[in-house]
């Protein structure tokens, strides 16, 4: 399955740029979802640690708010995203140094705790952050090119896809260094790390780093796709929207958060659109599906069905 | 409920083969079969006590419409989107809908974040966009927007009619409170309540300003400190659940005996209210479509939208359902205008935009002007809350009535650099007693 | 003194009212194989817990190659070069026995490198050669929480040679391995320490194993060490055969 | 300081009351998700939708019974038996139907089936009791009210805030710490919270402690509603935003412990009380400002036990 992944990567991509060049409207929620896919790469990361964070849409919210602050001064893409990912790690490093000393609910909790604090200081800041109301992200340069709206679209795509490849790449090769195979320790046996000399919370600290700067760079992506950035970016539902793509896509690779950020908006369209006031209830029911019956998510499935052809 | 298949049709192509050219607007554009709409709206969450009225009006006028030719002969379909998932999901199915289904005008918003984040797409996907309920002033103040167009008023006279009427039913008060939900429109009304009350009373002492968080269910706290602080008056521009609970932990504890309560957003909340809202406190309704209105324009079509709505849907109208209806008579006023200027030919989307700019339509109880801007002109009726027999709930009594012109900031102002203009000589000029 | 490797002195640790430690005074000397025994609570695993940092002791203190190293974590511990294995393996559950043994080879290094693979030649070969040695091999593959008691214990002694101590503390090596198989792994074990020239204190409750391997034993007794030297004379003495291993037989 | 005191002491009094009446509230929703949380090891998002489940049932069984002459005396224990039926109906269904099937599953799998029941219930009650406002305070207005000197002025306080909301949380509290240390299946409930192996080792029948344990959590979850009905009236999304501040009470109380969760509900009920009147703006975080500063000196919560790992 691990070799076939990068092919069915490509075979991924192939689709959403084909969706995304026949209905224009695709291409603006696909470009959403490789971006939240981004961010639950962050997700997985943790969850390799054996930890639940329930309130990584700070790092969303972060990310977006910069991109939606600094446009109007620094406004190029190109920037703002390093900017966003910058930023977010350093806010990461600043609360996991604290919430790395927790693990299980703790960690879980003092996550969405931060996530909360983040969300109210969104809203309480009103005469900078204009509350709920949000701010609006114009049409800004990429590298220094001014675009028309279509083209500028189509170059946010373009990079979303591309920070999918090469950080799905780069998380790729970690999750398979004996750094990465280190943080897997700490889900089955910390004090093993310990006695092997490895500092355990250090670790584990690196992948959280890691985490926030993928929220930040998934958050920013967003704000230029959808531009406009409210509070409700790091509410607790959308931390828990994050675990949910992480789980309906499956922890298995890389990939699984991009076929289940995919499958998440596809699916809240369909609901949507079928039953306005009724969607939550459909995407719950599809959760509990895929837990109950496709342990694994969509990876997992993709991974039987692979075995099956194989035999 | 027919137009779930349809439209689940339409998207089950969408995933597949939504491949129609999205050029729609460029084409010469021809009679459609149906002329379709998009409604955004709160479906689920706190707001949907506003969201779920407005839909059961967009449906129960559609059908209306469409028994009686539809509009310039075409019939009407809406799809509606929830607002409550949040931006990024809202902007994606504007665009599905823009650029998939081909919907011919769009009805958003209630949350001014939403208009916010959509009214930008109304001039890149170049579609007739009616801002059908928001109310923050941002939208037209900071922008001009060629194919967006709201068809009620907005924060400012409803927020500056209250304070006129306060102004003038107790113009001798020192102190006041205010206890807003903490978001946007919380905090936006507040400034533009303090901007015009220092400007035409200067020396108001503010005694607290508490925002207690979106969705609370407990105020006794901040009740407890209002009885304490006894300012002489309280605003709240709370609205749906937690203006509900407020009133009520209020009303128990004796708060409306101590401080006068200013509640521009009541209206919607009286029916839930019933006989325990206290009687005598300014309330408002975010237009003049009082359900008591003494004198409207059309008493034959405000008595049947009351009525229809009430029969269909077992309940009162409130504001929303105004509002939403609002939205569809101009936008029916606005595409027959626009087909009478082609000679019977099919308006562009440009040209059905163009239509919409300084359009006048009747409404059951007055006329709306859709000034230059967009930006529609609604009176504003404030009274004081009473009962009487013929309804179970709190009505205005003593009412003034605020000619939409004159309580608006002017085109090309910002609202808080016209109410710090305001003169006290203004209160006395301002609006006129009906009833 | 400079043959010893290290020195326990005066060390009290006491849980509640159980004395573990009660006045320990215990060194272990360069290259030697020194068995603990003793009966279940004496406080045996107290002493490993307390030389590898996991616990503190109330009093006294313990020097490694002349420094004191009792307040120290488990980590700064490990990089001196005392390396423990665990009377219930420790292992990484969802990882094979070759990453197991691999991840300990590469934490001596630190295990800072992100982006070369934890199974590269250099790490994977040291692995495989001590797998090999332990008569692992065929299990390389195997997840740790799919082995039988006997392999986990012996992936787990593995994982502790790798970190290269030159003191190694292990905690019951052969409980839970098949009485046939018991001497193999023993002579194994004992076979790689040497070669290595590692250092050995093992807590052992069969006598047998004790008496063929060990250099000296130390009887431990309610907080104290009751007798210690080489085994024929310990496990000779009366008393001993009374109080310990009387009761470890009938246990 | 004095001086200060002196100035404020009045309003710190009147906060006081306040905080009380709030911290009843938080606890009994907090304690029994905790109680949950202790036993099955589960967070359950879903706490939050059946204390909205409890609220709606308690109003309209009150509004039913009302409309049929129901003394208004009896609003009170009839907001206690709604409690009680909902519990005693959605709680073992939830566990049976739901839970039970992923109690071998990993934490972030079990937290996610929670958060997806949470959604459909939402969508549920939506269905069911529609979206206007919904209250019925028969309870509170037949309790009347009392004048609580300050200064030369009083401030009236409905009894029902001032004396049964803290009451029937007190009682709580007794109730359950005598039920836990007294009874056997209290005895046998702590057993499994604190050693959860052991517990099974010693035959102890774990799927009927954990039947009843959640079954009793949820009736504690639709009491907290229901005592909730007389004051506020219910709308959509009550629930999510009630489980946030229980979550944060959970963690900070430590695992299962009620008593921590007392505690901790007081600091948090008062703690917002006086922010309201010292500074509203601080009033949403303080909860969380608890929370990090208490796991700070308490890593394991309040009253939690450092879980050892024997090695």
């Amino acid at each position: 399955m691990r070799k076939i992944e990068p092919f069915l990567a490509l075979l991924l991509a192939a689709a959403m740029i084909t969706a995304a060049v026949t209905a224009p409207w695709l291409r603006f929620v696909l470009t959403i979802a490789l971006a939240k896919g981004i961010a639950v790469i962050g997700i997985l990361l943790l969850l390799r640690a054996g930890q639940v964070s329930f309130g990584h849409a700070l790092y969303i919210a972060f990310g977006a708010y910069t991109v939606a602050f600094l446009a109007p001064r620094y406004g190029d893409a190109v920037v703002l995203l390093l900017l966003a990912a910058v930023g977010a790690g350093l806010l990461g490093l600043v609360i996991g140094l604290f919430v790395t000393r927790y693990r299980q609910i703790f960690f879980g909790m003092l996550n969405l705790a931060m996530s909360m604090v983040f969300y109210s200081l969104l809203e309480k800041l009103y005469h900078y952050t204009k509350g709920s109301d949000g701010i609006r992200v114009e049409i800004m340069p990429i590298a220094g090119q001014t675009l028309d709206r279509v083209a500028y679209e189509w170059w946010i795509f373009g990079i979303a896809m591309g920070l999918a490849f090469v950080l799905g790449f780069l998380i790729r090769l970690y999750l398979s260094s004996p750094m990465g195979e280190a943080l897997a320790g700490i889900k089955t046996r910390e004090t093993r790390l310990e006695f092997m000399g490895v500092p355990a919370r250090g670790v584990l600290l690196a992948a959280y780093v890691m985490s926030a700067m993928l929220g930040g760079i998934g958050g920013a992506i967003i704000a230029m796709t959808s531009r406009h950035v409210t509070p409700l970016l790091s509410y607790w539902t959308s931390s828990g929207e994050l675990v949910f793509i992480a789980i309906l896509g499956g922890a298995g690779g890389v990939l699984g958060p991009f076929l289940g950020a995919a499958a998440y908006e596809l699916v809240r369209i369909y609901a949507a659109a079928s039953f306005a006031d009724a969607w939550q209830m459909i995407l719950g029911a599809v959760l509990l599906l895929v837990i109950l019956f496709a342990p694994g998510g969509l990876w997992g499935m993709a991974a039987r069905v692979m075995k099956g052809r194989a035999q | 409920m027919t137009a779930p298949f349809s439209r689940r049709d339409a998207l089950a192509a969408g995933f597949g083969a939504v491949l129609l050219p999205s050029t729609l607007s460029a084409q010469p554009a021809q009679k459609p079969a149906e002329f379709k709409i998009g409604v955004t709206t709160f479906l689920s969450g706190p707001a949907s006590v506003f969201g779920v009225p407005s839909r059961k009006a967009c449906e129960m006028l559609v059908d209306q419409i469409n028994a009686s030719g539809g509009i310039a002969g075409v019939p009407i379909r809406a799809s509606f989107v929830d607002e409550a998932p949040g931006t990024d999901h809202l902007v994606g199915e504007f665009r599905r809908l823009v650029q998939s289904e081909g919907v011919h005008a769009m009805f958003q918003s209630i949350s001014s974040g939403s208009c916010l984040a959509c009214t930008p797409l109304s001039a890149e996907l170049q579609k007739l966009t009616i801002l059908w309920d928001c109310g923050t002033q941002r939208i037209f103040e900071e922008n001009r927007w060629q194919y967006a167009f709201r068809t009620q008023g907005y924060g400012t006279p409803e927020v500056l009619a209250p304070l006129l009427y306060l102004l003038k039913h107790k113009p001798d008060f020192r102190t006041i409170a205010v206890i807003n939900q903490d978001y946007a429109w919380g905090r936006d009304s507040w400034e533009l309540w303090k901007t015009g009350m220092d400007a035409m009373k200067p020396g108001v002492r503010v005694v607290a300003e508490m925002f207690p968080r979106f969705g609370s269910t407990d105020f006794s706290t901040e009740i407890t400190r209002l009885l304490a602080l006894r300012p002489d008056v309280i605003l709240s521009t709370s609205w749906g659940g937690e203006l509900v609970t407020f009133i009520r932990q209020a009303a128990e504890r004796r708060l409306h005996e101590r401080s006068l309560m200013v509640l521009p957003v009541a209206e919607a909340s009286m029916p839930t209210l019933g006989r325990s809202m206290p009687e005598g406190h300014i309330i408002g309704t975010r237009g003049d479509h009082w359900n008591n209105h003494p004198s409207p324009a059309n008493p034959a079509l405000f008595n049947g939208l009351v009525n229809s709505y009430r029969q269909r849907f077992n309940e009162w109208p409130i504001y929303p359902v105004h509002h939403m209806a609002q939205a569809m008579w101009a936008l029916k006023a606005g595409v027959e205008k626009a087909v009478a200027a082609k000679g019977g030919g099919w308006p562009s989307d440009l040209e059905m935009a163009n239509a919409f700019r300084g359009l006048s339509f009747p409404t059951p109880t007055s006329t709306i002007t859709l000034r230059e801007d967009g930006q529609g002109l609604e009176d504003q009726i404030v009274g004081l809350s009473s009962f009487n027999d013929r309804f179970p709930f709190a009505v205005p009594k003593d009412m003034i009535q605020f000619p939409g012109e004159q309580v608006s900031a002017p085109v090309g102002q910002k609202s808080t650099d016209w109410l710090k203009t305001l003169k006290p000589d203004f209160i006395a000029s301002a609006g006129a007693r009906i009833g | 003194m400079s043959d010893v490797l290290l020195q326990a002195t005066g060390l009290r640790l006491a849980f509640g009212g159980v004395k573990a430690a009660d006045g320990i005074d215990l060194g272990v000397m360069k290259g030697e194989f020194l068995a603990i025994i003793g009966p279940n609570g004496a406080g045996k695993t107290t002493f490993i817990n307390m030389s590898t940092g996991y616990l503190r002791p109330n009093a006294g203190e313990i020097t490694y190659e002349g420094s004191r190293i009792t307040g120290l974590s488990p980590r700064a511990i490990v990089k001196r070069g005392i390396a423990r294995s665990f009377q219930l393996p420790q292992l990484f559950a969802e990882h094979t026995v070759e990453q197991n043994i691999a991840l300990a080879v590469a934490s001596r290094d630190g295990i800072w490198s992100p982006l070369t693979p934890l199974l590269r030649p250099g790490y994977r070969d040291e692995a495989r050669d001590l797998l090999d040695r332990f008569g692992l091999s065929a299990i390389a593959h195997a997840r740790a929480d799919a082995l039988n008691e006997g392999a986990r214990k012996l992936a787990d002694i593995a994982m502790a040679v790798a970190l290269k101590p030159r003191l190694l503390l292990m905690d019951e090596p052969t409980s839970g391995v098949a009485a046939s198989e018991k001497m193999g792994v023993v002579e194994t074990l004992a076979r790689v320490l040497r070669d290595a020239q590692v250092t050995a204190v093992f807590v052992e409750h069969d006598m047998d194993v004790v008496e063929r391997f060990a250099d000296r034993v130390a009887v431990w007794s309610q907080g104290r060490i009751a007798a210690l030297g080489p085994p024929q004379q310990v496990l000779s003495d009366p008393a001993v055969q009374r109080d310990v291993i009387g009761i470890e037989r009938h246990a | 300081m004095a001086e200060w005191f002196q100035d404020n002491g009045l309003l710190l009094g009147l906060a006081l009351l306040d905080g009380l009446s709030s911290a009843g509230l938080i606890f009994l929703v907090a304690v029994g998700l905790n109680l949950v949380f202790g036993v099955l090891r589960i967070i359950n998002v879903a706490h939050g939708s059946l204390y909205a489940i409890g609220a709606y049932s308690a109003a309209s069984i009150g509004i039913f019974l009302s409309g049929r002459g129901l003394p208004d005396w009896a609003s009170i224990p009839t907001l206690i038996l709604s409690a009680a039926l909902v519990g005693a109906i959605l709680g073992p269904i939830i566990e049976r139907l739901l839970l039970r099937r992923i109690y071998a599953q990993e934490e972030v799998v079990q937290l996610l089936v929670t958060f997806a029941l949470f959604m459909i219930l939402e969508d549920v009650q939506k269905l069911l009791w529609g979206v206007q406002p919904i209250h019925h305070d028969t309870a509170m207005r037949w309790l009347g009210t009392i004048d609580v000197p300050f200064g030369a002025d009083f401030i009236p306080f409905t009894n029902y805030q001032l004396f049964v909301l803290p009451g029937i949380a007190i009682v709580t509290l007794v109730g359950l710490a005598w039920f836990l240390r007294r009874t056997l299946t209290g005895r046998v409930i702590v057993a499994v919270t604190t050693d959860r192996e052991a517990a099974t080792a010693m035959g102890i029948d774990a799927a009927k402690v954990f039947l009843l344990t959640f079954t009793f959590g949820a009736m504690l979850a639709a009491l907290g509603g229901a005592l909730s009905s007389p004051t506020a009236a219910l709308v959509p999304g009550i629930g999510a935003q009630t489980i946030v501040l229980s979550f944060a009470v959970v963690a900070t109380a430590g695992l299962g412990q009620i008593e921590g969760a007392a505690l901790t509900s007081l600091m948090m009920g008062l703690g917002r009380s006086i922010a309201v009147y010292f500074e509203p703006e601080l009033e949403v975080v303080v909860p969380y400002i608890i929370m990090v500063l208490v796991l700070l000196v308490r890593p394991q919560g309040l009253f939690g036990v450092i879980e050892t790992r024997r090695v």
